[in-house]
């Protein structure tokens, strides 16, 4: 009864969709699948047989307990988390409101400020290191995570900028001017109204801008290196000796920072199917 | 306050946490020393922008010659001729670490590496063969593993380029140029990489395509460790630090021999390379403390212990120091029988754009890969050096 | 920038545009434009070893340009920049898009799952990504040649990585495999803003699925396949990471994996035994910004002004 | 041209039961309307039968073959969107191409229908325009050329005019009758606009709630409604209702009570089981008259007076606080809190069981009766 | 409440001028009606009252205050609009709280308005839900009770019904006017729909390209208008207009020849410089009749008949290819393709010169002329 009504064309695409989505998932996952598997694998096991899952043989947690008995993990965690959170939390809050600004307000020069903003997004930030280094040792920020998240929200901001003020422009006129009408200052606004409904996009941004902060080892380097401050990419750096690589424990350590990233990815990808699937602000 | 030191070596955190640092804080207690090393690719870079930005530590790890020199000239390396026990240490060791007029040390040498190869005891065993002498025993050696077929003849990559120049160029070339002879000749201009030693040794360098493995273009300086800490090849082109990881990771036995000279030469030269010092911040808050560090340094103490817990990095000192690696042990013998010499692109030959060491990487591995004749690579690194070095021009 | 209609003078809030665009032009300001600046200002400088910075005008842009070394290092390492966009102009933006194409049809099961999936390498750091991959293209431990043995094609294997001839084309396919995400979100974006009467529009014109996106909804996306393209280049004349992770800051095998960034690192920062050489450093950063404005503003005045964007 | 059969069609989303069979024929040349209120399942069954949507049961036939599992493109049917769905890439001669083009038409051929239809719909000076440069009238008229071109065997609409404005709206209306009788082609057409359907359809068909409430000529729908729902439909302003009790039956006539208490004697055959029994009775505001007596007189207060300049709408509260709304002339004098009497003849009522379906009406004048 | 008067108020765009100084005098507590075709103004015009635009030339003032530099907040008004604008994020009762809460009235007193506000709305069992929980007629009365709430001194509406269907607008007219009835409050509010304006408004201000084109109660626009851009605007169906040559003139009457070639005298006040010229005239749907004779007549071909049950429409066309709309009696038997003839009373005729201004009408019965 039900296959009746199915058209036979319908089946077939949907298998030959299927397949190519699978093959496609499949060539996105497995490399992230392979590192996983080996980290839980004997050195041995890994480069006797790399494609092979642990198995009673080869199985071995060496990886990990050496991780975390060497290195502070938790510490590592805790400063690339609070890093990335407060970083896009400002990241977030501030590009919000320029984008805000810059899309609501006609004033003098607004075209140049927002195509001075957009220069951040043309040039490697990696180039001003020197100078900013400077900076921060100025400020006297040198060491803590404040000089990290600073340097950060400023590499963000280009971007956020950018992408918010696109989503800005949709958010329907008459929704700013019916909370204009009822009394409503302007940063209330902003706040009340605006930054609740562009949600999806602020997900979308959250997501670009968390990618480059958490998987960054330039500047922890530079600017916190030191005991206690340092971030996670910093720390599995240490596995990586100079003619020495300790596989098991860089296995072991890319997996576990595979983790928080992703689960703060599918926290904000939640956000991001409803922003895709809902037409953005509607 | 804490004295920091700053690192490339990774490796040796264990090292310095669990023993070196408990034995001087034995002497003195009262000084905190922390060990703070970064990647060994990103180091130069770190450490020069901490320096410029007046965070990096008290203690910095020298790289030899330029690389330190010119942080001493721009006035972050303090000098150290002052320091008590200096005098430990050779003017040969302490070469690496002196202005060009040799006025001013400013790094107190820490250890050197040498160069060799490695060889799977077992494997040998199988093939029948003996450890070879010279170089025609070497390849009949190599030959010989490859024709038996169950282990690859030897182990190494051209896919980090070092490799190829450090364990291949610099390995086998003292041999051709006779050491420090050639090495200075280089230096005074008298002798030229279009000279036959060079195209030489590039060429012996070519003929070993025939005994690495299959796809060894793409093959990794830790995939060649492994390879052979894995026992699947049967000849491992080393330096001296990896016996540690071999020791650590082989379950067979291995040996060294030094590279072999040609049959009926009278001398062999190894390349003994002063590769590593500790240097003084310049601005340093805790210079005093430091100093007081570095002198412990100079003592036996550290020098047996450095030697010991790193096997392969032999002290720079003059102190005797019992090694109790046998393989370790093995290496420094050939300081006895061998001319030592120090890689020849090292001093003042890679002060200049482009730069002889970085070359070499590059020719060598080319050389390797068979996409450039050893006279080409010896024509090119020539060209290379006269364009900025007035003794070639 | 397209605007949805008249903007609010900014004379009735005169102190609230101020408010909001203030703390984020200042950090930025200060944390990026002024270091940037800063740096750039040094090409126009030369420090001798162990002497004072002194002004030079455009020596360093002569040095880079004109000297016969540093202007064959500098065009390779731009051709090869070039090489890399084109792969993911004609790889990663193409699947990209067929990606997105094929989650947007109408009534895919799983479409969220699998894109969450698909974006997965996104995420993963060029630690990570350059590891894993090395480890696939070892030519030692084999799981590159498993996985074509699969298929049969083993002795098509080669060790990619380390030839000339390859290893630039491999190091862009695996830049490709972890970017591709951005181009799918983005597309992805734009094509569920396609109405969906349209598609039916289109469907009981007689198109098939296929006709359907090549016909209608692609030339209506093409504003953010440019978009894409633009974030691509800027993105790609940046790039650094994954071949320093891979290949080290001297990009072999001779240089053919060498791009603007590792360039620029290298000749700023120096590298083994070279010294960095700020000043260069900062010249061939101001050169990639030369370009990369150049890029920017041809998509500016000649692609995007030519592409309607077509209320939908 | 074509005919077009619908057997017990039944769809579902998941578990949400949208249409629970509905029957239907349409014949050759017919021009079928369905109307509803929103969310009824208009536009579902019109996606059904373009092919938009999977049939959960039963079975569609298109001259006579079932055609369930035939893409749109095969089943020859042309579709008008109420969005119009114009491409807005392509001009208004490539909007109507596209489809011929598909088909790998030759080029002259597809030419020659394209301006064929152009001329038609008047859009000669406009086929090189894109989309956004069209008025909302002139963006329907492709939309319908574009359907024309294809000459297919049946023609969808689904509620065209609904994003017009309301002069442009009885244009296109006019225009669309004029093509309908031009091309005698089958058309079905989806409105919740009843002026469009009494106007435009032979056949109507009232749906709600997923169910087909009853099928009929406009003039059948307006005098005859089954139920009190298409009563209540059908019609503009639409019908009075208010609850009378039923006094007495007699065959073929009826006593009831109005509210207020009067008593009315009106021609349906109840049974004689429902006396006593509350029931619903329906007056059209065009056939109540305002003060003169009649067989039905019902007395409100005025609550709103709309005048239309041709004609005022008196809004009646009725002593059981039900809404009675009266047509009276232009130039009406009502105030507003007055209370007036309004009458109808005993033909206007309609009568309403419980479950409201129809009494049947016996005695009939003309005036109230649909006879076409 | 509030009186509002607007004083030569210009408005451009750039170099596009949009209003081209508007002066218009609303009282406390009237019900004032924007109408006029698409791109007239007349949301610019509303915009500008609410001070969501700025002024471009005039004054505006509310209550005797020149407002045009204070901002929306400051001037009193609550404005609908046509999408709503709901806060989608905020519940029923946060969307009408809003505006309260941030003018930091206490809780109580927010919580009496805003239920207060409910009640009268209907929307009591509302309260806690979303927008996108709402049908489009309750969003309609959400966004009617955030601007009661805040009991502004002028409520601004933009075409708050077009969004809603047919049924929904009828209901939702009905509830606005018996809220300006309850409130007595000062309402500005725009609409293309006529139908709105007439039956809501105590003003009507017709606007055509950006100037006011009448002002005046409903029916003094139904039976006076003053050019024949209000005649055609103004009622539903729209005005017939056909040309006619004048042939005489008298003081007070006017001979004139309807296409077809028959001969009418109407009353109206024709300068005699215009015999010979060809003026427009035009007359009502509603006031012809069928086959009747009556002082103008004209004939032609039945090309389209609409039928709505209670009345039929017949679509004639003219000798001059001009076209009428006849309403007929819901009955009606005319066929397509028949010739008839329709006549009117000479008082329905409207007659315009070549500039469309009306001619005086002089003798005019009850009928057709607007007493309140
Ligand atoms: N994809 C879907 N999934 C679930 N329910 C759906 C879907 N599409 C439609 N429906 C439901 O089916 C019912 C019928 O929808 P349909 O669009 O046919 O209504 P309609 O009669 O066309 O209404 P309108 O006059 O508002 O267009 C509605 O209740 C709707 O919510
Ligand atoms: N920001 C603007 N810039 C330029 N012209 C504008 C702008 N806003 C409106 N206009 C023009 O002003 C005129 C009046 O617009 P307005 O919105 O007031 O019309 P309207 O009478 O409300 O029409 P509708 O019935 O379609 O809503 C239109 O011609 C419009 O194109
Ligand atoms: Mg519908
Ligand atoms: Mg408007």
């Amino acid at each position: 009864m039900m296959t009746k009504n199915i058209r036979r064309e319908d089946m077939s695409r949907a298998v030959i969709v299927h397949a190519i989505l699978m093959t496609y998932t499949l060539v996105a996952l497995y490399p992230i699948f392979l590192v996983i598997i080996n980290a839980f694998k004997t050195r041995k096991g890994i480069f006797r047989d790399p494609m092979g899952l642990p198995n009673a043989e080869t199985f071995s947690l060496e990886g990990f307990t050496k991780v975390l008995a060497k290195s502070n993990f938790e510490v590592f965690f805790f400063n690339s988390f609070s890093v990335t959170i407060i970083t896009i939390a400002v990241v977030l809050l501030l590009g919000a409101m320029a984008a805000w600004a810059l899309s609501e307000y006609k004033f003098p020069g607004s075209t140049w400020l927002a195509l001075y903003l957009a220069i951040g997004i043309m040039v490697p930030i990696r180039l001003g290191s020197v100078s900013i280094l400077n900076l921060i040792v100025d400020l006297g920020l040198i060491n803590t995570l404040t000089a990290l998240v600073l340097v950060y929200v400023a590499q963000g901001l280009p971007l956020a900028i950018f992408i918010l003020t696109e989503f800005m422009h949709q958010i329907p006129k008459d929704l700013k001017e019916a909370a204009r009408c009822d009394g409503v200052g302007e940063f209330k606004i902003f706040f009340a109204i605006i930054l609740p409904l562009i949600r999806p996009a602020v997900a979308t941004v959250a997501v670009f801008t968390m990618i480059p902060i958490w998987n960054d080892l330039w500047f922890p380097l530079i600017l916190a290196p030191g005991d206690g401050k340092q971030t996670i990419t910093l720390g599995i750096q240490q596995f990586i000796g100079q003619y020495v690589t300790d596989w098991n424990a860089v296995l072991a350590s890319l997996s576990l920072a595979i983790i928080p990233i992703m689960i703060l990815y599918l926290i904000f990808s939640r956000q991001l199917i409803r922003g895709l699937t809902s037409g953005a602000v509607k | 306050g804490e004295l920091v030191i700053e690192s490339w070596r990774n490796d040796d955190i264990d090292i310095w946490n669990d023993k070196i640092i408990p034995a001087f804080n034995k002497v003195h207690p009262d000084i905190q020393v922390s060990f703070k090393p970064s990647a060994p690719t990103e180091y130069n870079a770190t450490v020069n922008a901490k320096l410029a930005g007046g965070t990096a530590g008290d203690l910095i790890t020298c790289r030899p010659f330029d690389a330190s020199l010119e942080l001493y000239k721009q006035g972050n390396l303090a000098a150290l001729d002052d320091l008590k026990g200096m005098d430990n240490f050779s003017s040969v060791a302490k070469s690496a670490w002196q202005t060009d007029d040799g006025s001013v040390t400013f790094c107190l040498p820490m250890a050197s590496v040498i160069h060799g190869f490695i060889y799977n005891k077992e494997a040998f065993e199988e093939a029948g063969v003996e450890v070879p002498t010279t170089r025609e025993e070497f390849y009949a050696v190599l030959d010989k593993i490859k024709e038996e077929g169950s282990y690859a003849p030897m182990a190494m990559g051209t896919a980090d380029q070092w490799e190829a120049a450090t364990m291949g160029f610099q390995n086998i070339g003292p041999n051709y140029w006779k050491g420090e002879e050639g090495r200075k000749a280089l230096i005074d201009g008298s002798a030229k990489f279009t000279d036959k030693p060079y195209v030489d040794t590039f060429a012996e360098l070519a003929s070993w395509s025939n005994y690495l493995p299959d796809g060894y273009e793409a093959i990794s300086y830790p995939d060649a460790q492994n390879l052979f800490s894995l026992g699947r090849a049967a000849i491992y082109p080393a330096g001296s630090w990896d016996i540690s990881l071999f020791n650590s990771q082989a379950d067979f036995k291995f040996g060294a021999f030094p590279p072999p000279a040609a049959a009926g030469s009278d001398t062999c030269y190894i390349s003994d390379h002063t590769d590593i010092a500790l240097g003084l911040n310049a601005k340093s808050p805790n210079a005093a403390e430091a100093k007081v560090f570095l002198e412990w340094m100079t003592g036996s103490e550290f020098a047996s212990l450095y030697s010991n817990a790193l096997p392969g990095f032999f002290s720079l000192s003059n102190h005797k120091v019992e090694i109790s690696d046998p393989v370790a042990n093995e290496f420094v013998s050939w300081r006895q029988k061998c001319e030592s010499t120090i890689r020849n692109s090292y001093q003042i030959l890679s002060r200049g754009t482009p730069n002889l060491e970085n070359e070499l990487w590059n020719l060598s591995a080319q050389v390797i890969n068979g996409t450039l004749s050893p006279e080409e690579a010896g024509k090119s690194a020539e060209a290379g050096l006269a364009k900025w070095y007035a003794p070639h021009q | 920038m397209a605007h949805s209609g008249p903007m609010t003078d900014w004379r009735k809030a005169k102190l609230p545009v101020f408010a909001f665009l203030a703390p984020a032009t200042i950090i930025y300001s200060l944390f990026m434009i002024y270091p940037l600046i800063d740096s750039i200002r040094l090409s126009f400088y030369a420090a001798p070893s162990g002497e004072e910075l002194a002004f030079v005008g455009f020596d360093n842009y002569r040095t880079i340009l004109g000297d016969p070394d540093w202007s064959a290092t500098f065009w390779n390492s731009f051709w090869n920049n070039m090489k890399f966009f084109a792969v993911h102009m004609l790889v990663q933006n193409p699947i990209g898009i067929a990606l997105a194409g094929i989650l947007s049809l109408p009534q895919l099961k799983f479409r969220n799952s699998y894109r969450t999936l698909m974006i997965m390498p996104t995420m993963l750091s060029v630690v990570i990504v350059g590891f894993i991959w090395q480890l696939i293209l070892s030519p030692v431990w084999g799981v590159g040649t498993d996985i074509l043995d699969i298929f049969g094609l083993k002795s098509l294997f080669g060790p990619w990585l380390g030839k000339e001839g390859s290893a630039l084309i491999t190091l862009s396919f695996i830049s490709v495999w972890q970017w591709v995400g951005i181009p799918l979100m983005l597309i992805y974006a734009a094509l569920l803003a396609i109405p969906d009467d349209l598609v039916d529009a289109a469907i009981v014109d007689g198109a098939t699925h296929f006709e359907v996106f090549w016909h209608i909804k692609l030339p209506l996306v093409l504003p953010t396949v440019a978009m894409v393209s633009i974030l691509t280049f800027v993105g790609n004349f940046n790039a650094f990471d994954l071949i320093y992770a891979v290949k080290g800051a001297l990009a072999g095998p001779n240089f053919s994996t060498d791009i603007m960034g590792t360039l620029f690192y290298r000749t700023f920062f120096g590298y083994q035994l070279q010294l960095g050489n700020p000043s260069l450093g900062a010249t061939v950063a101001s050169l990639m910004f030369l370009i990369i404005l150049a890029g920017v503003l041809f998509y500016l005045f000649a692609v995007q002004r030519r592409l309607a964007r077509y209320q939908l | 041209m074509a005919d077009l059969k619908l057997d017990q069609i039944r769809k579902s989303y998941g578990a949400v039961d949208v249409l629970h069979g509905i029957d239907l024929d349409v014949e050759d040349g017919e021009f079928v309307v369905f109307v509803g209120p929103s969310g009824c399942g208009k536009s579902t069954l019109l996606r059904i039968i373009a092919g938009l949507e999977d049939i959960t049961g039963g079975d569609l036939m298109i001259d006579g073959d079932v055609v369930n599992a035939k893409s749109p493109r095969d089943r020859g049917i042309a579709m008008v969107f109420q969005s119009y769905a114009l491409y807005p890439h392509m001009t208004v001669y490539k909007n109507m191409a596209f489809g011929l083009k598909l088909a790998n038409h030759d080029k002259g051929a597809i030419d020659q229908r394209v301006r064929e239809a152009a001329r038609i719909l008047q859009l000669d000076q406009l086929l090189d325009r894109r989309p956004s440069e069209l008025s909302g009238g002139q963006r329907q008229r492709v939309a319908i050329g574009r359907a024309i071109v294809r000459q297919p065997k049946v023609f969808l609409f689904d509620e065209p005019l609904s994003n017009l404005d309301a002069a442009l709206r009885v244009q296109t209306r006019l225009e669309i009758a004029k093509l309908h009788q031009k091309l005698k082609s089958t058309i079905v057409y989806v409105t919740h606009d009843q002026v469009e359907a009494m106007t435009l359809a032979d056949k109507i068909v009232v749906l709600n709630a997923g169910n087909v409430e009853q099928v009929g000529s406009p003039m059948q729908l307006y005098h005859h409604p089954q139920t009190r729902f298409v009563a209540g439909f059908i019609g503009s302003p639409a019908m009075n209702f208010t609850t009378v009790r039923i006094d007495a039956v007699e065959p073929g006539k009826v006593t009831v009570t109005v509210p207020g208490g009067a008593k009315a004697i009106l021609p349906f055959d109840v049974p004689a089981g429902d006396i006593g029994k509350d029931v619903e009775m329906g007056i059209r505001p065009e056939h109540l008259s305002l003060g003169e007596t009649g067989a039905v007189s019902v007395t409100g207060e005025v609550d709103v007076v709309e005048k239309l300049g041709d004609s005022t709408y008196l809004y009646l509260k009725l002593p059981n606080e039900d809404r009675f709304t009266v047509r009276g002339p232009g130039h009406s004098r009502v105030k507003l809190g007055e209370t007036i009497s309004a009458a109808a003849q005993a033909g206007a009522a309609h009568l309403f069981d419980i479950n409201g379906k129809a009494y049947a009406k016996l005695e009939c004048p003309a005036e109230f009766s649909a006879d076409d």
